[in-house]
């Protein structure tokens, strides 16, 4: 029946994943998103199936998700992100029922059923943003690189916390930090622990009780994952790759549908 | 700019209002605890306190919980609980710190709040009051009373059918506090109460003009509110009239002396909008290095408007208690009306510039004041800084922006008046 | 521009004049009329009745929405105050309003009270009214205090118009408005009924242009409409069934709505335009003609955010509402810093958890122009309840 | 001849600024901030210092101006950057009456009263925070440079309607347009119109008295120039050296006040104005 490939078109990455019959992961990859979409997911999809050494034929049925899901002709279905990263999430830890995904641009709180479904799902507020970006933003007024500040707040002493609730002058905030001397791992301590505090509080308004998976571009970052652990006081679990998550999510719910396609009678 | 001078106001009325406020709030932990005196919610902007009094009812005021807790800057967490239930991040902080506190058990630090018997909804000019107290009706299933003040539309003041209104809601209202205590209106007591809130008023109104003198004797912002928590729980009361008595003299003598809370007073202001209660102190700080002192505050006038003239009469309660809250209050009062009691206040007590503290939970205050910058700067000549933030969630303060505005403001103003030295106002 | 009303498109008639910002219909109405006056009515209930009464055009003023660039109105209200505010004092800074006579303003809320008082003292030739509508409705006495008020009101048309609005004309007014309501009804009936046929962005379309033109001249449209609808022939497709609350005052663009419905709803009910569509039932057209407005604004208007109304429980009215409609889910459409209606939802949340109906927040402002986020949401919560 | 510095301490870079007496640039320098800012500012006084040949020790007055002015510690006095820039503007253009300075922070409007000093001013306000950040993450979200999209967005036909003046939403916005196909030339011309309109609707609290002077980093930007232009409808001042407005600024105020510490020494040209720009 061929492989089934999930595409997401995330604001900074595009990802593709695909899936056998089976649900084995066959192979991923990774491409900087541009403004022409379609090549975009064409070249994730051709990438992916080069590493698996498969040609173009291998795939028979395409699940776009992300915010360029509409603007892939090839696909045939497209699913919004927080769907696919609750579907993902719980196919990855099949226990948990609470799926943290922050992405370049918003952080969401999603509460699942045992098959993945999405029960209740809370955004951060416009004034409230906080996400990937943020912390991209903050990497470049630190001089650091986006892989050093995951790591940076690991050795916070005393993480500074940022009270604004506003994103850009959260941003104020951090370069007064600095002209106060506040340590480059301080700051980034006090970011991290303040984005962990946002996370609590949308997971508080889906009811929070029990684990939560974390995924998304953010979740690579261990002093991410170390601040939400404290902040949370609940079990944090992140996938081995946790910014594929959305795009597993998308492959698994396209295998349902192109077998609910295949024989309607029992979907 | 060195640091800022140590400004802890010598005077004895903080330490005698710490005492009075600890007694009203241990008095409500009591009947928190016991369930009697009956407790009635009501607001602050122009209230029938005298009435609740009359039956021996116990006033709460959610607004000065509120702030309170703002003060001992624990507000966050109350305010973190609100929007967890589903409170915007763009709803009135009081209200959600109110709210927290109430599913946090009602135990603040500095006492336990009691459930109501009446949640009195006072509509006096904020419609916010409208939808908290029908929120704490939902909570509680307490009984609520929503007493509804037309708001002033002809400058000269109410109408007769709005007094008319007015009045006949206070009738219905004694009937229920009737039904709720057993007990009758004793009238005789509720003039002796309007006789000790019309004494308690002229003192606060005179200590207001005090602050014409220069050098000002207390700052009518930052000093005015520690006597607004006595004005507003214990007017009416015996023990409110003496802590004015006991004010008045004192502020007076310092007038004498030629005390202020400065060691040199450089520059006068008039203040509008709520203080950030969370930042009181800080936000002070960025003043006082520059020798700057407020010498009339619009806040200080929600709760009424004593320096203009009123006093409640003992020989007609209902009607005086319903002007106060039909006229002479701030927030019953248009925009326009605002405008000119600021400009009465930077005329009359010879103030040198205007701060608008713009305030994100309190529209009323808020929502057109950049309208008010601009009659006062473009029209007035009057010199006119406006700063943000908020005056309970402290994740609206931010202190370097704060701070970069003052100075510059400050500093400009000092330029004009070193070039102007040789015209004198 | 003719307003033809036989088979000719009713909606793309509608729909120019709603999407024009600068009010031409009623512009050409007073070219037409040169001695009589327009009346702007801001949100949310204006007695528009008593305007109408006094030969006077009364049009509902809504701001810019997304047509209008703020360049002069956001240096005199903050950032945190809602667009719609903004939007309506830059009309009029940009004299966008200039055909304005009067100004109707009321307590929805503070900033919109205060744009009152901004109005009065930057534009000195409008006469600007505030009407304190009661919020003790429980209190024997708010019947009598609103007829005074409402009688105020007359004195004020009446002086504006330069004539009478005497009871005759007023039960006049009255009447024509009970029949534009009753057919608005009937619209919303059909939006029920037969979701497919007719959709809340034209629905919309259709309503709003009666605020801005003549009532006598939109009636006949409405009622073309109403014979059009029926007989369109569509497909009813798998959505879920929903009722819109919280956008009675600032308006969502149509290009939201429309965006909402193709993410999978059909919007059986709202409360858009909900003060020109304020009565439940017919304002008795004989008695005092202002007594009877102003008891039927006490005991038969609609339940709405900005009249406290204690004698009934704020968010059982919801529920009941949604229950009768056979609503899937109750959908919260919110405008960005809008006081009452977010009140309202922390109110209705709770109500609707305990009583197990699905219910999402979706925030907007009217000057949107980019709605993915919208509609990623709102397609998440549409896929969480049909793959349920 | 006498010397004094302006050292200007921005959020993202720093500048410093020698003078002689005859208000001659002697010497000047320009460093990243980076995350300390004391040491920036003595990076950037010293390298200046050694372009004009000269020691500390003769410079007479030095003023710390910008966000991180209190941490020049080695400076006489610290002067906020709205005093600087709009002595910097009249020094350079002495009929401005109205100053538009956009920075990487904030962006100010500045009224110039009769004796050039400071009558009023504005800045933006919270929502709008950032206009510089705002340039930044445009050409950021579209992998530009920020060089390139001031000439970009000239070339903008029919620009984009951007509501939001919030430099988080400005990225999601752009995304979405991306997506709808739209040219990168009109994005760009959409974002800079949507700062012009912000700015100007701030500026205009103050009055746009002519003349007009147009200061701060992002003034290097010609789309912002050409932006802030067309609403305004008339021309504006534009200096060469305004990215070096707040140091210059600061340097000129340092002069007076070294004048009023010395017995007054004779000055060139009165008030030895430049044609800049």
């Amino acid at each position: 029946m061929g492989l089934v490939a999930g595409v997401d078109l995330g604001s900074r990455f595009t990802k593709a994943v695909l899936l056998d019959e089976q649900r084995d992961v066959v192979a991923r990859a990774s491409v900087r998103t541009r403004p022409d979409f379609p090549a975009v997911a064409r070249e994730a999809l051709t990438r992916a199936l080069s590493a698996a050494g498969l040609a173009d034929g291998a795939v028979s049925y395409i699940a776009t998700t992300g915010f360029g899901r509409h603007n892939v002709p090839f696909r045939d279905i497209q699913i919004t992100d927080i769907t696919c990263a609750a579907h993902g999430a719980v196919f990855l830890f099949p226990a948990t029922r609470f799926v943290l995904e922050i992405g370049f641009q918003s952080t969401r709180a999603i509460r699942v059923t045992e098959d993945g479904h999405v029960a209740e799902f809370a955004t951060n507020d416009k004034c409230a943003a906080g996400a990937g970006g943020f912390l991209e933003r903050a990497a470049r007024y630190l001089e650091v690189s986006l892989e050093e500040l995951g790591r940076l707040s690991l050795h916070a002493g005393a993480p500074q916390s940022i009270s604004s609730i506003c994103a850009v002058l959260a941003e104020t905030e951090i370069i007064n930090h600095l002209t106060e001397g506040v340590s480059t791992e301080d700051i980034v301590g006090g970011i991290h622990r303040s984005l962990a505090g946002r996370a609590l509080a949308l997971l508080r308004r889906v009811k929070l009780a029990g684990d939560v998976a974390f995924v998304g571009g953010v979740a690579v970052q261990a002093g991410m994952v170390q601040a939400l652990e404290q902040t949370l006081g609940a079990g944090v679990r992140v996938p081995e790759s946790p910014e594929f998550v959305p795009a597993l999510g998308a492959a698994l719910l396209g295998l349902r549908r192109r077998a609910a396609v295949a024989s309607p009678a029992n979907a | 700019m060195t640091d800022p001078p140590k400004t802890s106001y010598q005077g004895r009325i903080h330490l005698l209002q710490k005492q009075l406020m600890g007694r009203y709030f241990d008095a409500l932990t009591q009947a928190a605890a016991e369930g009697s005196p009956p407790a009635a919610y009501m607001l602050i902007s122009g209230n029938p306190v005298e009435l609740v009094r009359a039956f021996g009812m116990l006033p709460v005021y959610p607004e000065v919980n509120a702030l309170q807790i703002a003060v001992k800057k624990q507000a966050l967490p109350y305010i973190l609980k609100a929007e967890e239930l589903g409170y915007s991040v763009d709803n009135c902080a009081y209200v959600k710190a109110d709210v927290g506190l109430f599913f946090s058990g009602r135990a603040a630090p500095f006492g336990t709040i009691p459930e109501p018997s009446l949640i009195l909804c006072n509509y006096v000019g904020c419609n916010v009051y409208l939808n908290w107290f029908e929120h704490l009706r939902e909570y509680t299933q307490a009984e609520i009373f929503t007493l509804d003040i037309p708001f002033v539309r002809d400058p000269a003041g109410p109408r007769p059918e709005d007094v008319e209104y007015v009045i006949a809601q206070l009738h219905e209202l004694i009937a229920v506090c009737e039904r709720l205590t057993g007990r009758r209106l004793d009238w005789e007591y509720l003039r002796h109460i309007c006789a000790l809130s019309a004494r308690t008023g002229e003192l606060w109104a005179q200590i207001k003009h005090l602050t014409k003198h220069v050098p000002c004797p207390l700052d009518a912002y930052f000093d005015a509110v520690t006597l607004m928590g006595p004005l507003y729980c214990l007017r009416g009361t015996e023990e409110g009239l003496q802590f004015f008595e006991e004010a008045y003299r004192e502020v007076q003598e310092r007038t004498e002396l030629g005390l202020g809370p400065l060691p040199e007073e450089r520059f006068r202001f008039v203040i509008e909008g709520p203080p950030p209660w969370p930042y009181l102190r800080a936000f002070r700080d960025l003043f006082s290095r520059w020798g700057a002192v407020a010498v009339a505050s619009t806040y200080s006038t929600v709760g009424g408007l004593w320096e203009f003239g009123f006093a409640h009469d003992p020989q007609r309660p209902l009607e005086s208690i319903a002007m106060h809250m039909l006229f002479w209050n701030l927030t019953n009062r248009d925009l326009l009306r605002r405008y000119a009691q600021i400009r009465r206040y930077v005329e009359e007590w010879n103030a040198d510039a205007l701060v608008i503290h713009s305030v994100k939970s309190c529209r009323l205050f808020s929502a057109g004041q950049g309208d008010m910058r601009e009659y006062f700067t473009r029209d007035l000549g009057v010199p006119t800084l406006l700063v943000e933030s908020d005056l309970e969630d402290p994740r609206y303060f931010s202190e370097a922006q704060m701070r970069n505005r003052i100075d510059a403001f400050f500093e400009a103003l000092e330029h004009r008046k070193l070039t102007a030295v040789e015209a004198p106002r | 521009m003719t307003l033809a009303t036989e088979r000719a498109d009713v909606f793309a008639q509608c729909r120019a004049i709603v999407e024009d910002p600068f009010l031409s219909a009623a512009r050409q109405w007073k070219d037409k009329h040169p001695s009589a006056g327009v009346v702007g009515c801001y949100p949310v209930y204006s007695p528009f009745e008593l305007v109408h009464a006094a030969g006077l055009l009364p049009v509902g003023i809504i701001g810019g929405g997304n047509r209008v660039e703020i360049a002069h109105a956001d240096a005199r209200f903050q950032s945190f105050i809602c667009s719609i505010v903004k939007s309506t004092l830059e009309l009029g800074l940009t004299n966008c309003l200039d055909l304005l006579d009067g100004m109707l303003f009321h307590s929805i809320c503070d900033p919109a009270r205060n744009l009152a008082s901004v109005f009065v003292r930057n534009f000195p030739h409008l006469r600007v009214e505030y009407v304190h509508f009661p919020q003790n409705l429980a209190s024997p006495h708010a019947t009598a205090y609103l007829t005074a008020e409402l009688r105020r009101i007359r004195a004020v048309v009446q002086e504006l118009a330069g004539r009478p609005a005497d009871d005759a004309a007023l039960r006049n007014s009255i009447a024509l408005y009970n029949r534009w309501r009753r057919n608005v009804r009937a619209l919303y009936d059909l939006r029920r009924t037969a979701p497919e046929r007719l959709s809340a962005a034209a629905s919309y379309a259709l309503v709003q242009a009666g605020t801005l033109m003549p009532v006598e001249e939109h009636l006949p449209l409405l009622e073309e409409a109403l014979v059009q609808i029926p007989a369109r022939s569509a497909k009813r497709q798998d959505r879920i069934r929903v009722l819109v609350e919280g956008a009675f005052c600032e308006q969502p663009p149509l290009e939201l709505i429309a965006c909402i419905e193709e993410a999978g709803c059909y919007l059986l009910d709202d409360d858009f335009l909900l003060g020109w569509r304020w009565f439940t039932g017919d304002v008795p057209e004989d008695g005092d003609p202002v007594e009877a407005l102003a008891t039927s604004y006490i005991d038969r208007s609609v339940y709405c955010g900005t009249k406290h109304d204690v004698r009934e429980s704020k968010a059982g009215h919801l529920i009941q509402r949604a229950q009768a409609l056979g609503a899937d889910a109750v959908i919260f459409l919110c405008a960005k810093f809008c006081e009452p209606a977010l009140f309202d939802y922390a109110l209705y949340r709770r109500a609707l958890e305990e009583a197990g109906i699905p219910h999402l927040l979706v925030e907007f402002e009217e000057k949107m122009w980019i709605f993915d986020r919208v509609r990623g949401e709102v397609e998440t919560f549409v896929e969480s309840m049909l793959f349920r | 001849m006498r010397y004094v510095a302006g050292v200007d301490v921005g959020s993202t870079q720093t500048k410093a600024v020698i003078l002689d007496d005859e208000r001659g640039i002697v010497g000047r320098s320009l460093v990243d901030t980076g995350a300390n800012i004391g040491r920036a500012a003595e990076r950037g006084f010293g390298e200046a210092l050694r372009e004009a040949g000269l020691d500390r020790e003769e410079i007479v007055y030095v003023i710390g101006t910008g966000y991180g002015r209190f941490k020049v510690t080695f400076g006489d006095a610290q002067v906020t950057e709205i005093t600087c820039h709009a002595k910097g503007a009249i020094s350079f253009f002495p009929a401005t009456r109205t100053v538009i300075d956009m920075g990487g922070q904030d962006a100010k409007g500045i009224k110039i009263g009769p004796h050039g000093e400071v009558a009023d001013f504005v800045m933006n306000d919270k929502c709008a925070a950032g206009t510089g950040r705002f340039l930044a993450n445009a050409a950021d979200v579209l992998g530009l440079s920020l060089d390139t999209i001031g000439p970009l967005s000239r070339q903008g036909r029919n620009p984009v309607r951007l509501s939001t003046v919030c430099t988080v939403f400005v990225e999601s916005d752009i995304m979405a347009y991306l997506a709808q196909g739209k040219r990168v030339e009109d994005i760009l011309a959409g974002v800079h119109s949507a700062i012009a309109a912000r700015t100007i609707s701030l500026v205009r609290r103050v009055g746009l008295e002519q003349e007009i002077t147009f200061t701060g980093g992002v003034s290097r930007n010609v789309g912002m120039v050409r932006a802030l232009e067309e609403k305004l409808g008339h021309p504006l001042n534009v200096c060469a050296e305004a990215h070096y407005m707040g140091a210059l600024g600061a340097a000129f105020l340092a002069l007076e006040r070294a004048e009023h510490m010395v017995a007054p020494i004779s000055l060139g040209g009165s008030n030895g104005t430049r044609r800049g720009g």
